[in-house]
Order: structure tokens, then C-alpha cells, then sequence
């Protein structure tokens, strides 16, 4: 299996690709980002683009959080969707049946999904590349079932949140501007997160997992415990995603939060954007909710799916001619650029030396 | 006294038998030479001392701690570093980030990391190599940094599987040095190699296989006069 | 018989064959030597097809190969024996020689072969039906070689044949070299044990950094002061 | 002059779009008669064509959006029509889990939605003030089912004793085991089993030997198109013949269900809200449907007739209100009074209550005799007797 | 439950099996050889059924005398596909592998709606239909008719696979793409003949399919869990492990459908499915 990944190795190398002196320049370039990003409701006023926007937040998140088993540990989870609607399920439970605040539930959610993703990890992790792929679609899918039978969870009707109680302590509002700026903070707090994971020992043990596991043991790596660290953090923030995906739309349903294709989308987020680098997920949830909103707001209308042959077919093209996603694109181009300014170095000192050894003949 | 003691060690895979009723010792900071014709079971011996296939009988000892059965993670833990027969490098890494994952064993403070890391890398010559990914270095450069990472883990004893091959004289020379040097340090090594000029002149000891078991052990200048290790191994020249 | 001119060759931007001229003659045994990483197996990859040049000539049987696509090559009697085995290590032994043969369409003849490898590695016959994956390091190594015999090519390519094989056999693979170049097969040989490879070539090649800076007759090679410096250790 | 613009949500693609693309044609239909006129249907309201009379004849323009059966799509796309394309009311979206989320992101807008076919009962139970449903929903085509049986005993003297339910597993067959489950306890009937399979079974052997050794009278079923064609079959290979299949709507009533199983379909019995033999009782009911089969080549079904009357209902508040604000309209659709000689249903009328569930439908109750729909219940409406008990599958020619 | 049952979910449960084998084979074929778990393999189902059902209604062909004209328009669309689309992402990350397949995957959907609606067809009358009785218990002869042509693919494959050169040159392809061009073998013809018969597969599957099973553009959906579930569960690359992993699927799904309840069918074939791997991570009969 051919799971060697081209990593970017850290975001620092792409904000400032020569110079890693300049530091100072990369943070005032993050500043103005997450400045940027704050604004963006103050200065978007139409609801609906501003749904967008948020659109965009939650799958960054979603991919941010799925990249950390999926890209840094190369454990490709393909049932994701588990965890979310673990999340949703657990916190709209805890709000509706048991009065709690709703930050609080949401964190409930986080752990639960964090404590389930120990079980599932220590029975799946045994299996590699394609069959552990195979066997996390099996165990979303399992619990998709129970969750349409449980009468208690509401069964294949689903779960109403109580649309009138408005308030932070419901974390239920009519204005999109606070699910906004809730979704920007999980987000920015999955990537920071994400960035601690990748600059500490752990980062540099996912990779090594991923690269040659057997001589990651030899090194005394327990890759089990290891994989279980990358599958937990990552399910506790996909989970949280699927708290506030209930907290947004109201209404959660199996149909809607545990559906398959969710777990893909995730995946597809980071695939995009690029595996395994920090910001690829943001990237890429930006592009794909584009073309994803973008293609049925054109031609979603027009009653034969339209939308849909353009989506996949620009999914297709960008998955054959942009393999490594968007940073992996960006990386190349920075490297052919550098690569291109030493060929001309080199011709020029070709040319000077053989301009001095004419002279010297 | 000995570091690593193998006792009576059998290793089977299903009808064939890698490894028969073998034992041998290596003795703290010494060098020992495992050789024997291809298929002896030498590289099967090292999986079982590493922990990757727990021989069927018999066991080992890393000074009062018993290492048979245990997993390769805790072998690591336990002092003993390995390098592959096949190189096994984290291909989309860097030299230096590969000993660093080593490294972080001992220390999980990235910083330390790096620096002992690069000092091990120019300890085995590949200093210049730091920054290059390692699935772009030729194999034989791979093995040698496989020798840093293992050592990165600050190993008692070092396993070395063919680290030689593929070497021409005078560069055999130089990874002899590297060896002695790692010895200087106070690390065990037992290392499996073909290439006779790498290990006679520097082993303190040689075991030899045949067929999974052991036929000759001795000084290096025992065993190559030894007519079995001759006729089985050596070939007469 | 085979002539590389100006071959230049790159990974991923980065030069690892900047000029490399290279002539085998029929019937002769070539030696290609140089220290680690200067591009022995690049060029063998290259003129095997792995790798595709980026300038220069490779010329087979009076053909250009460039355009060829490596699996064609084989049929034009051009095998690779590769560095590192790369043998089907999934597959028993057998099929693995089997599969060497595969170019070759006569039923009987390709048993003969397989039975003539037979001979000359017995190991091999004991471990017919064992996966390929399981065995040794070294009896994959000689399975590798039987592998590349078994095409029959007017050129053998072996990039470092005596990899991780015991010193008894490494004369014995070496030997079986030279018998198969008598009796008509052309090698170009990468090899790390120059002493003996140096004997038994005819020709020898030295590469440093991605070109050819020496050449000569294997003795000649075997004297000359600065290989003796450079890989002969002494 | 003036254009209306009416959000349309409806699932165009995935895999309900066959029921969309045939609702969406109702809707055109509909939004044509308005526009343009039609005059082979005098009766119906606004066919005289000039758009709407109280707003100077302004034209409708209908907004489409696909959901794609997603419940978020649902309710971004709800927020899209409504904020861009600004819509003043909005008319969607078929499945009941889409309907509940991007009826929510109308309510908060206080936009008009007015809900044409979604048969979930807790839809208008959840106290919104801007949400309109014009169909009855699954609480009353469950009880239609046991005042049926009930009917059944007083006037013709058939017992039905035991039931058996057999429902797929999404929302709407869940809603309907729990209720058929509830009146069957209620009302005294013996339930000897109840079964949920997975919608998008590969197939439903097991399921079919579950109800065989339970050997009912009646089998309670809801199943959609692929579902049920593949259950009829399997009844057959089986042998299984129950006196009864009272199937609820859905795959049932779709075209391709009698085309494909042509004789096989016989003697199901299936709840409706329409039927074109209601024409005998309703010539609105002809009339609209040749004008729809002339266009689409296709007939009306329960589905797109409720879809049509649905907009039409609408289009017929927007009217009065004579304004689209959208608090005019919604007072409007509050104060709705249709008669049942103008609509294409089989109903008594439009009337909303306090929830915005319309009091005056119902459903009625189909049985597939050579090849057709026959309306066999309420008995005061039915064009031909109901078959009891169903005919061995052997025994049939 | 009487032995009427038992013989009877014994033997539903074994035919459907078929079916799933059947579909799971050009899956396994297809990663087998290149490593790429091809997530629109549901869709040539799809394409085989319509391919029959296109010319059941146009020219009155039954589906059983078109079935080799579907196998070769399969055959060709695999093969088209490959040198299309799949020849450039072979060596790409196995991610981005899986973001193609799947892109496929919405993208033939998508034109199958676009082209022929969304509506569901059936071939309402072939020359298999009806039931058939035997040991008692009845079968439906097209589900008979398809069990018997599963098996006989099958066998085909499987011979096809370990006698012919090109089975086995396929085998080394699989197994070391590069090593196999050292041997004299055309990788890119390997692989586009595997798509090529992983297509045919699926497509002899949609035509023995479309005598009883309804057409429509999603029709993939159903089959394709399963048809991956199979897959791994004899091991991914095995085609005998298919066949029986297929059978072992059908049968606990009717049979476990019966005993447990319908409503956990799926559940319980996964969960089987995953207890299996905890004993045989490889599949039951994967190579490790
Ligand atoms: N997993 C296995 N299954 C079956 N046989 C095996 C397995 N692993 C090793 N063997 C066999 O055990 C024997 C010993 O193998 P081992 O790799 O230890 O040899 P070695 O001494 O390292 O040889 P070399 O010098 O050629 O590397 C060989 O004959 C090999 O075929
Ligand atoms: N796959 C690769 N990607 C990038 N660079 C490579 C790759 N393979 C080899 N190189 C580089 O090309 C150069 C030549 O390598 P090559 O393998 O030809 O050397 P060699 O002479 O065969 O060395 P050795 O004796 O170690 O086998 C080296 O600098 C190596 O780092
Ligand atoms: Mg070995
Ligand atoms: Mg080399």
C-alpha cells in the first residue's frame, strides 16, 4: 500500500518558505488572518453568506480534527461521521432531557466520543492500510443502526432542539454572527492544538507511525497507545464539530448526522487542502464548500442533478491533477522556483568560470 | 560480566527451524560478530533478541531482565537498539528528524532532540545529509542512518544487520570506525555481516551459525581456522 | 553491443547523472565502480528504463532505446538483476523464476532453465514453493540473480549481485558470472567487492558525482593508485 | 410589472429525485395555470391566467432549489432563497427530516412555509407560527386504516383479527409502527408482528419468512418504490398471500410499481389522497390531470397533486392578502377557507388550525384491480368493492 | 424454525451471496492489482444494469442473451476509465486515490440521472422468471439463474487468474509494478486490464441483477458496503476468499435477518465482519 504521503512539514515553511528567521513576519501575517477572520461578520451582513462562512469554519474543523489520525498519524479513518454524531447525540441529550448548559454538554460530548474512540481504537488498530479504513466505515455504519433504533435517542425520527430558548448558555441563536465567531474559535482551537501536536514529540511520532511502523517500535514507540493519543484528540474535536452542528441547525437525525458520505467529506476536506500540513484542511474546506455551495446555488435548480456532474467532476480533476492538494501544489511550486533560481546560479557561475578560465587561457 | 545472554534460543516457522537450541553471551562494551551462511537464521536470531518474533523456546536475558516475550517497544526501552536488514528508514522525513524520533526516548523536549540528533549524525558521517529526506538517500546511506537512530535511543546494545553491505573497501574502513567508536561509548554491539573485512579485525568474539544452530564460537582468528566454519562459511581461499 | 552517451539523469530536480559515456562490448563483462551514492544503480535503472534520461543516447543492438518503455527492453534481451532484490515476495520461488521467463515463450526450454537455476542455487530448489518474502536476505539475493538469468538477455545488468551473500558464495556467484559471459552473455556489472569483480572484467568504468572520470581494463583499474586510495581501502 | 417570487425546496437530485423531478412538474403546472391560464379548466381558481388579481395581476416566479434529501442542505439552501433570492414564501420539501430543519430557518426569518406532502405528525406539533401543512398527516392515515377495519366489519361483515406490521426503518416508517403499534392495542386488533427492515435492502427474504411464520390477515406496509416492488416479489416466491396488503402510499402508488409487477400488483390495497377515479365525484380532478398528462406525458400522483394544491393554496393567500409582506400572507394563510370544488382532492376543503395543520383532509384508500387504481374507501366515494380476501398467489390466472 | 425455513433462508441467503461475490470480485481484482480500493465500483453495477435494461426496451433483447455485450461494454468502459483517468493518480497517494474513485463514484451517478432520469425501471418480463421448486422450498428462478452465473465468473476468473500467462503476469504486477517491467511485463496493459475485467465483473452481476432487481442511477448504493465488506473479509486481493465471503454474507444476512431482526441485519453482518478481522486481520484468506 502506498500511504507515503508527500508531507509539508509545518505551516512556518509554507508562511515564510526560505526564511525561517523572519519569524516575526509569520506572526504578524497569522495576526492579520485571524484579524481578518474576526471582522468577517461585521463586515458580511447577508445571513446567508455569512452561513456560508460558517460552512466553511466547521468543515476546516472537521478536516483540521480528521488530520490529525487520518494525515499526521496516516491512520485513514474513513467513519468519522461516528464521532459526530456521537457529539450531537450527547449534547442535544444532556440540553434537552437534562437541562445542562449547553458549553457543558458539548464538552460531555467531546469526551465521550474521546473514551469510544479508545474501544474502537484498541480493537481496530491492529488492522492496517485499507482494512482499518474499511473496519471504522463498519463501526459508524453499526452505530448509525443502533442509533436509528433507540427509541430514547429518537430513533430514525430524530432530535429537536428547542429553537425559542434562545441564549449563550443554549448556545441557540437566531443571528448567525455568534455561531460564527463559536465555530472561528473551535477552529482556531483545533489548530492550535494541531500545531502543539506537530511541533512536539508526538508529531514526530504520527509521521514516524505512518512512514514505517516496524521500525518505530524498534525505537520504542508503543504504536497502539500512539494511536489511540492521535484517534482520541482527533474524535473529542469531531465530536465537538457535531455538537455545534446541532446546536446550529436545531434538528439532528441519524440521516443527517451520522451519514456516511460525512465521513468522506472529511477526508475530502484535508485531501484537498493537503494531507498532513497544518492550514491544508482550512484550504481545503474553503474550496470545496465553494464549489460544493457554488455549483448548486448555479445549477442546483434545474431538476436533473446538474450540480452534482459538476461537483464530482471537479473533485476528479483536481484529485488526478492536484494529487497532494493544494499545499502539496504550493510546496512545488515554491520548490520548483528555488529550484529554477539555483539552475540560474549555477549557469552563471558555469558561465563566469568558463568566461575566467578563457581568460586565463 | 555479559550484557545480553541467549539461552538455548529455538525459533520455528512452521516445518522450517531458523534457529536450534542456540546460546551464546555478549559481554558488556564488546563487540561480537554473529556470521553464517545465507538462510542460517541470523537475522531471525536478532528478531528474536529485538522482540519481533518471540522465539518458540528458550530465552533472553538483558542483564537480570528477561526479554524473551517481551515486545519490541519494550525491548527499546530495555536497551536494546536495532537496525534492519532492510533499511526501514521514515522515508518522508529527514535525516535529522529521523534520529530525532529516536531520540525522543530518552528526552521529549524537541529542541534536545535536534541537537543530539545531529550530533549522531555526524558521528556516523552523514552530517552533511541532515536535511535531506531520507527516502532520497541511496540504500547503503539509509543504513547508516538507521545505526543513528537506533543509537539515538541510548542502547546498551546495538543490533546491526548487515550495516556493510554494499560497501566498497575503503568505506567498509570508515563504518569500521564508526563501530569502534560506538564501542568507545561503552555499547555492546552484535552485528551480523558478510562482509568479513568489516567485523574479523574489530569483534571481540564470533558466533557462528549453520542451519539455525551454532557450530563455532570463539576469538576471530579461532573461527576462521575452525575446518567447519571453513568448509560451511567461509570457503577455503 | 550497448552504448551510453551523455546521459544525464535527475530525481526530482536534483542531478544524480550529470555525464556518464559508457560502452559494452558483445560478449564482454563490464565493471562499473565508485563510492556510495554516485550513481551506479541510476545509471543501470536508466539503461534498464526505470529512469528516464533527460538528455543523452542509449544505444542497444545499433536501436535507440528511449522511447522504449522498460518492459519492451527486456524482449530487446536487456535485463536489470536491481539493487535491493525486488523479488515478488509474495509469490513462491518458483513462480518468481517463472515469471523471469516471461518474455520467453517456449514451454520446455523455460523448465530446462529453471532446473539449470536449480543447479546452481540449491537452496532454491529446497525452497521451491516458499513464499519468496520469507526467505533469507541472502537467498532472496540468489533468487534475484536466477530471476534475471532466466530472461536469457544478450545483456545481463547486475547492480551489486554479492549483497548480503556469504563469502563461500560469493566466489561461487562470481564464477557463474564469468561462466555465463563465456558462454556468450555481455554483463555490466555494479559490484562492491572490487577485488574480484575487477578480475574477472574485461572493461572497468569509475563514477564519481554522476560522471565517468576513469576507465580502463580491469587490471589496469586494479593498479591504478587513486582507486586503490580511493575504494580498494588500502 | 410585478413578480412573486416563491421559493421552491424540493430533493432534484439523489435518491429521491424521481418523486422531485415529478413534484416539480406540478409545481410549474401550477405556476403556469396562474401565469398564463388555462382554459380547459374553468373551475380551478386563477385559471382565467393574468397572474394574481389583488396585486394588479402579478406573476408568480418559482425559485427551485434541490436539498438532495440532506437536512442541512435543506436548511442552507432555505436561508439561501430566502436572504439572496428573497422569496416571499416558501413551498418544500417532501422529506420530513428536511421539512423540520428548513421550516426552522423560515420560522426564524418569519417567512410563509407552506408544507405540501410530508406526513410526519410532530411537524405541526412543534407550536410554529409561520409553518402550513395542507395534507393530513401519518396520525390520520393510520387511524383511516383501523376506521377502515372497523367499517369493514359493520358493513360488510369481514372480521380482521390479526395484523402484522412491516415498515423501513427512516422517520416515516418508524412514526408509523409506533402508531399502528398504539391503535392496534388500543382498538383491540391482534398484533402478531411488527417489523422495521432497512431501507435500501439488497433483499427481504428474511423478512417476508418473518411475516409468513407470524401468518397474519393483514400486512401494514410502508415501503417506498424499490422496496416494495422487491417485497411483492418476494411474496410470490415465497407463497406468501396475506387476506390483505394495506400498504401506505409511497412505492405503492408510484407508476412503476403496477408497470413492473403488471399482474402480481393485484389486490394491494393502499392508502391515497388521490386517485384520477375520483373525476366521477370531482371533474376538477380530470380536467387538471389531462392538462398535466398533456404536458409531462405523465399522470398526477398522490404526491404531485398534493404538491400542486399546495402552491396553489398559497398562491391563493398571497392573493388575498393582496401584499407580499410576509406577515400579510401569513394572516392570510391563517384565514385560508377553501371549498373542496376547487381543489383536486378528494378533501373537504383548506382550513388551517392554530398549528397550521389543515383540518379539512384525508386520505382515502386504494385497491389495484386489473391493473388500476380503484378508490374503494371511504365507502361513500369508493368506484368499485374492495376484493377480501386476497387471492392466493396460485390460484390467481 | 422448521427445516422448511432453514433450507429456505439457507438457500436465499446463498444465491444473494452470489450476487455479492460476484460484484466483490472485480473490487478485489482491481485492488488487487494496483491498490486501489475503487469506490465506484457500485456504479458499474449501475451501468451493467441500464446497459441491459437500454437494450431489454429498445430492441426486445432479453438481458440473458446481451449479457456478453454488457460484459464487453464494461470491459471497454474499465479500460477507457483507465487510460482516462485512473493511469494518472497510480502512483499518487493512496488518498487521493480514494478522493478520485469517490469523485467518480457522484460523477457517474450524476450522469446516469442527467441522462435517464431518476426513475426506477425494471425488466418486467425475461426469460428467467418465475420460481422453481425444489427440496420443497421455493427459488426465484432469476435469482437461481444469477447464482449460477456468479459461480460460473467465478470459476472463470479464478482459472484465468492462475493458469494463463496473463494471470500471471497480472499477479506480479500486483505484486511489484516495477519488477514486473524488469520481467518483460506491460504494467499499464496489466492494469488496464484489471479495470477492464473489474468493470466486466460488476457489469455481468448488473445484467444477471437487472431481471429482478429495480434500475435506478443509485442503485450502486446498495450493493457497494456490502461488496466492501466482502471484499475484506476474504481478503483483499483473494478471489476465492470472495467468493466465499460472499456466501458467508448472504447467509448471515437472511439468516441473522430471520433470528434477530431485520432492523440489525447490516448490523450484525458488520459486526461479524469486524470480529472476524480481530482473528484474521488479513481477511480469511488474505496474504499478510
Ligand atoms: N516468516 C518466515 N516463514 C518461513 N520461513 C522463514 C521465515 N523467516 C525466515 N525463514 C527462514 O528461516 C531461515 C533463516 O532466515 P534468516 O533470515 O534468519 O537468515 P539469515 O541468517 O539472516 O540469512 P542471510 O544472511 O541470507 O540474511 C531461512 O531459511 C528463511 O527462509
Ligand atoms: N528515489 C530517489 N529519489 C531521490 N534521489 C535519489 C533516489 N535514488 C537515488 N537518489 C540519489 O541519486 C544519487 C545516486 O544514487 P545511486 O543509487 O545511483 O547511487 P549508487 O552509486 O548506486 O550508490 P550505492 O552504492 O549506495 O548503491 C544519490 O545521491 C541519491 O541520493
Ligand atoms: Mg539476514
Ligand atoms: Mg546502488
Amino acid at each position: 500500500m502506498n500511504i507515503q504521503e508527500k508531507t509539508v512539514t509545518s505551516a512556518h515553511e509554507l508562511l515564510a518558505p526560505d526564511s525561517h528567521g523572519k519569524s516575526s513576519v509569520k506572526y504578524i501575517l497569522l495576526s492579520l488572518c485571524v484579524i481578518c477572520a474576526l471582522l468577517v461578520p461585521v463586515v458580511v451582513k447577508d445571513p446567508s453568506h455569512q452561513n456560508l462562512a460558517i460552512l466553511i469554519l466547521m468543515a476546516a474543523q472537521l478536516g483540521v480534527a480528521w488530520n490529525i489520525v487520518g494525515g499526521y498519524a496516516g491512520q485513514v479513518s474513513l467513519g468519522h461521521v461516528a464521532f459526530y454524531g456521537l457529539g450531537a447525540y450527547t449534547s442535544t441529550l444532556l440540553l434537552t432531557q437534562w437541562g445542562m448548559n449547553a458549553w457543558l454538554a458539548m464538552l460531555c460530548g467531546g469526551i465521550l466520543a474521546a473514551l469510544i474512540s479508545l474501544v474502537i481504537g484498541w480493537s481496530c488498530f491492529r488492522l492496517n492500510g485499507h482494512y482499518f479504513g474499511m473496519a471504522t466505515i463498519a463501526v459508524a455504519e453499526i452505530i448509525q443502526i443502533i442509533f436509528t433504533n433507540w427509541e430514547y435517542a429518537g430513533g430514525a425520527v430524530g432530535l429537536t432542539l428547542p429553537m425559542d430558548q434562545q441564549g449563550w448558555s443554549n448556545m441557540i441563536f437566531t443571528d448567525k454572527a455568534p455561531y460564527y465567531y463559536i465555530a472561528l474559535g473551535l477552529l482556531l482551537l483545533t489548530l492550535a492544538v494541531n500545531y502543539w501536536i506537530e511541533h512536539s514529540y508526538l508529531g514526530y511520532y504520527f509521521r514516524a507511525i505512518k512512514d514505517e511502523p516496524d521500525a518505530a517500535r524498534s525505537l520504542g514507540i508503543n504504536l497502539s497507545r500512539y494511536k489511540q493519543i492521535a484517534f482520541a484528540v482527533s474524535s473529542f474535536f469531531t465530536a465537538i464539530g457535531g455538537s455545534l452542528y446541532a446546536q446550529k441547525e436545531l434538528y439532528i437525525d441519524p440521516g443527517s448526522v451520522l451519514h456516511t458520505g460525512l465521513s468522506i467529506k472529511m477526508a475530502l476536506v484535508s485531501i484537498l487542502g493537503g494531507v498532513g500540513t497544518l492550514l491544508g484542511p482550512v484550504i481545503g474546506a474553503g474550496v470545496l464548500t465553494f464549489i460544493e455551495e457554488g455549483t448548486r446555488a448555479l445549477f442546483g435548480g434545474s431538476g436533473r442533478g446538474t450540480d452534482l456532474v459538476i461537483y464530482a467532476a471537479l473533485i476528479v480533476v483536481i484529485a488526478v491533477y492536484y494529487p497532494t492538494g493544494v499545499m502539496g501544489w504550493i510546496k512545488q511550486f515554491f520548490a520548483r522556483r528555488k529550484a529554477v533560481r539555483a539552475q540560474k546560479a549555477q549557469d552563471a557561475q558555469d558561465t563566469t568560470g568558463t568566461q575566467a578560465g578563457k581568460e586565463a587561457a | 560480566m555479559s550484557l545480553l545472554r541467549v539461552e538455548s534460543v529455538s525459533k520455528r516457522f512452521g516445518g522450517i527451524t531458523a534457529n536450534q537450541d542456540v546460546s551464546f553471551e555478549v559481554g558488556a562494551g564488546k563487540i561480537v560478530g554473529l556470521i553464517g551462511p545465507n538462510g542460517a537464521g541470523k537475522t531471525t536470531m536478532f528478531n528474536c533478541i529485538a522482540g519481533y518474533a518471540p522465539p518458540t523456546t528458550g530465552e533472553i536475558w538483558m542483564n537480570d531482565i528477561k526479554v524473551s516475550g517481551m515486545s519490541p517497544e519494550q525491548c527499546a526501552r530495555a536497551g536494546i537498539g536495532r537496525t534492519f536488514q532492510v533499511a526501514r528508514t521514515f522515508t518522508s522525513m529527514t535525516a535529522l528528524e529521523n534520529v530525532m524520533v529516536g531520540a525522543f526516548l530518552i528526552n521529549k523536549n524537541v529542541a534536545d532532540a535536534r541537537q543530539s540528533a545531529a550530533k549522531l549524525l555526524s558521528f556516523v558521517n552523514l552530517g552533511q545529509f541532515k536535511d535531506k529526506p531520507a527516502g532520497s538517500m541511496t540504500i547503503s546511506e539509509q543504513r547508516r542512518l538507521a545505526v543513528a537512530r537506533a543509537l539515538a535511543v541510548r542502547p546498551r546494545l546495538l543490533l546491526m544487520d548487515e550495516v556493510m553491505a554494499g560497501l566498497n573497501p575503503t568505506e567498509v574502513k570508515e563504518t569500521v570506525d564508526v563501530v569502534l567508536k560506538i564501542r568507545e561509548e561503552g555499547i555492546s554491539c552484535l552485528i551480523v555481516e558478510h562482509v568479513l573485512e568489516g567485523i574479523m579485525p574489530i569483534a571481540d568474539a564470533i558466533v557462528v551459525l549453520d542451519y539455525g544452530k551454532k557450530i563455532a564460537e570463539g576469538s576471530p582468528e579461532q573461527v576462521s581456522n575452525d575446518p567447519k566454519v571453513i568448509a560451511a562459511y567461509l570457503g577455503d581461499e | 553491443m550497448l552504448q551510453v552517451r551523455n546521459l544525464r539523469v535527475s530525481y526530482d530536480g536534483v542531478l544524480a547523472l550529470s555525464k556518464v559515456d559508457i560502452d559494452v562490448e558483445k560478449g564482454k563483462i563490464v565493471a562499473l565502480v565508485g563510492g556510495n551514492g554516485n550513481g551506479k544503480s541510476t545509471t543501470l535503472r536508466a539503461i534498464a528504463g526505470l529512469n528516464t534520461a533527460d538528455a543523452g543516447q542509449i544505444i542497444f543492438d545499433g536501436k535507440p532505446l528511449e522511447k522504449i518503455p522498460a518492459s519492451k527492453r527486456v524482449g530487446l534481451g536487456l535485463s536489470l538483476v536491481p539493487e535491493g532484490r525486488r523479488i515478488f515476495a509474495r509469490l513462491t520461488v518458483e513462480r518468481n523464476l517463472q515469471l523471469g521467463a516471461y518474455t520467453r515463450r517456449d514451454a520446455d526450454e523455460v523448465a530446462e532453465s529453471i532446473d539449470t537455476m536449480y543447479s546452481l542455487f540449491p537452496i532454491l530448489k529446497e525452497r521451491r514453493y516458499q513464499l519468496a518474502g520469507t526467505m533469507s536476505g541472502g537467498e532472496q539475493q540468489m533468487l534475484a540473480i536466477g530471476r534475471g538469468l532466466m530472461a536469457k538477455p544478450k545483456l545481463l545488468l547486475l547492480d551489486e549481485p554479492s549483497w548480503g551473500i556469504a563469502p563461500k558464495f560469493v566466489t561461487k556467484v562470481l564464477d557463474t558470472i564469468q561462466l555465463i559471459n563465456e558462454q556468450g552473455m555481455s554483463i555490466l556489472l555494479v559490484e562492491q567487492n572490487l577485488h574480484k569483480a575487477l578480475a574477472i572484467a574485461h572493461h572497468g568504468y569509475v563514477i564519481q558525482t554522476g560522471c565517468i572520470v576513469m576507465q580502463g581494463t580491469g587490471q589496469e583499474l586494479l593498479n591504478n593508485e587513486d582507486v586503490k586510495k580511493a575504494y580498494l581501502g588500502v | 410589472q410585478q413578480e412573486i417570487k416563491i421559493g421552491v425546496i424540493y430533493p432534484l437530485s439523489g435518491a429521491a429525485a424521481s418523486s422531485g423531478s415529478e413534484m416539480k412538474n406540478a409545481l410549474e403546472l401550477a405556476a403556469d395555470i396562474v401565469n398564463n391560464g388555462a382554459k380547459s379548466v374553468p373551475n380551478l381558481p386563477f385559471s382565467a391566467g393574468g397572474g394574481l388579481p389583488n396585486l394588479k395581476g402579478a406573476k408568480i416566479k418559482l425559485v427551485f432549489a434541490d436539498h438532495q434529501g440532506n437536512p442541512q442542505i435543506g436548511a442552507t439552501e432555505t436561508e439561501r432563497l430566502i436572504t439572496q433570492e428573497k422569496v416571499v414564501a416558501i413551498v418544500g420539501a417532501y422529506f420530513s427530516n428536511v421539512t423540520a430543519t428548513s421550516s426552522q430557518v423560515a420560522e426564524k426569518y418569519k417567512i410563509p412555509y407552506v408544507n405540501p406532502e410530508s406526513s410526519s405528525s410532530t411537524l405541526t406539533q412543534r407550536g410554529f407560527k409561520w409553518f402550513f401543512r395542507t395534507t393530513a398527516h401519518d396520525d390520520l392515515f393510520v387511524h383511516n386504516f383501523f376506521d377502515f377495519f372497523k367499517e369493514l366489519e359493520a358493513k360488510k361483515g369481514i372480521k380482521v383479527k390479526q395484523l402484522a406490521t412491516f415498515n423501513e426503518n427512516t422517520l416515516w416508517g418508524n412514526e408509523t409502527t409506533k402508531l399502528e403499534t398504539k391503535l392496534a392495542a388500543e382498538k383491540g386488533y391482534n398484533l402478531v408482528k411488527t417489523i422495521v427492515y432497512p431501507a435500501k435492502s439488497t433483499q427481504l427474504t428474511s423478512e417476508v419468512q418473518q411475516l409468513k411464520s407470524a401468518s397474519p390477515q393483514v400486512v401494514m406496509q410502508s415501503s417506498y418504490l424499490g422496496d416494495a416492488i422487491m417485497a411483492m416479489k418476494t411474496y410470490k416466491e415465497l407463497g406468501f398471500s396475506p387476506d390483505m396488503i394495506l400498504a401506505n402510499n409511497a412505492g405503492f402508488t408510484d407508476t412503476e410499481f403496477r408497470r413492473t409487477l403488471g399482474k402480481d400488483a393485484d389486490y394491494v390495497i393502499t392508502r391515497e389522497v388521490w386517485s384520477p377515479d375520483l373525476a366521477k365525484n370531482n371533474p376538477l380532478i380530470k380536467q387538471v390531470n389531462d392538462l398535466f398528462n398533456s404536458k409531462y406525458k405523465i399522470d398526477f400522483t398522490g404526491n404531485s397533486s398534493r404538491t400542486f394544491t399546495g402552491l396553489m393554496t398559497l398562491v391563493d393567500a398571497i392573493n388575498r392578502a393582496g401584499s407580499t409582506e410576509p406577515e400579510a400572507i401569513r394572516k392570510a394563510l391563517t384565514e385560508t377557507n377553501i371549498p373542496a370544488n376547487k381543489l383536486i382532492m378528494p378533501w373537504k376543503g383548506v382550513k388551517f388550525d392554530e398549528n397550521g395543520q389543515n383540518v379539512l383532509g384525508s386520505g382515502i384508500l386504494v385497491q389495484i384491480i386489473d391493473g388500476k387504481y380503484n378508490t374503494v374507501w371511504p365507502f361513500d366515494l369508493a368506484t368499485k368493492d374492495v376484493v377480501w380476501p386476497m387471492p392466493k398467489w396460485d390460484q390467481r390466472k | 424454525m422448521s427445516l422448511e425455513i432453514i433450507i429456505q433462508t439457507l438457500a436465499s441467503g446463498i444465491l444473494i451471496g452470489l450476487i455479492y461475490a460476484l460484484v466483490a470480485i472485480g473490487l478485489t481484482l482491481i485492488f488487487g492489482v494496483m491498490d486501489i480500493v475503487n469506490f465506484s465500483h457500485g456504479e458499474f453495477l449501475m451501468f451493467g444494469m441500464y446497459s441491459s435494461f437500454w437494450m431489454y426496451s429498445l430492441f426486445a433483447l432479453d438481458p440473458m442473451f446481451t449479457l456478453p455485450l454488457t460484459a464487453l461494454f464494461l470491459f471497454a468502459l474499465g479500460v477507457i476509465l483507465y487510460k482516462l483517468i485512473i493511469r494518472k493518480i497510480t502512483n499518487a497517494p493512496m488518498l487521493s486515490q480514494i478522493f478520485t474513485t469517490f469523485g467518480l463514484m457522484m460523477l457517474f451517478r450524476g450522469l446516469a440521472q442527467f441522462f435517464w432520469k431518476p426513475d426506477f425501471r425494471t425488466v418486467d418480463h425475461s426469460v428467467v422468471s418465475g420460481a422453481v421448486q425444489v427440496f420443497g422450498i421455493q427459488v426465484g428462478m432469476p435469482q437461481v439463474t444469477a447464482g449460477v452465473g456468479a459461480i460460473l465468473v467465478t470459476m472463470g476468473i479464478y482459472l484465468f487468474l492462475t493458469k494463463t500467462r496473463a494471470g500471471a503476469a497480472l499477479e506480479a504486477t500486483a505484486a511489484d509494478k516495477e519488477a514486473a517491467q524488469l520481467m518483460g511485463i506491460d504494467s499499464q496493459k496489466m492494469f488496464a486490464m484489471a479495470w477492464g475485467i473489474g468493470a466486466a465483473c460488476a457489469g455481468v452481476a448488473g445484467a444477471l441483477l437487472s431481471t429482478f432487481f429495480p434500475i435506478f442511477p443509485e442503485v450502486g448504493a446498495n450493493f457497494i458496503l456490502i461488496a466492501f465488506v466482502v471484499v475484506n473479509l476474504g481478503g483483499f486481493g483473494s478471489v476465492i476468499g470472495a467468493l466465499f465471503a460472499g456466501i458467508i454474507v448472504g447467509v448471515i444476512e437472511v439468516m441473522g435477518g430471520f433470528l434477530i431482526g431485520p432492523q440489525y441485519k447490516l448490523a450484525l453482518v458488520l459486526g461479524l465482519f469486524l470480529a472476524v478481522l480481530m482473528f484474521r486481520p488479513q481477511g480469511l484468506m488474505g496474504k499478510q
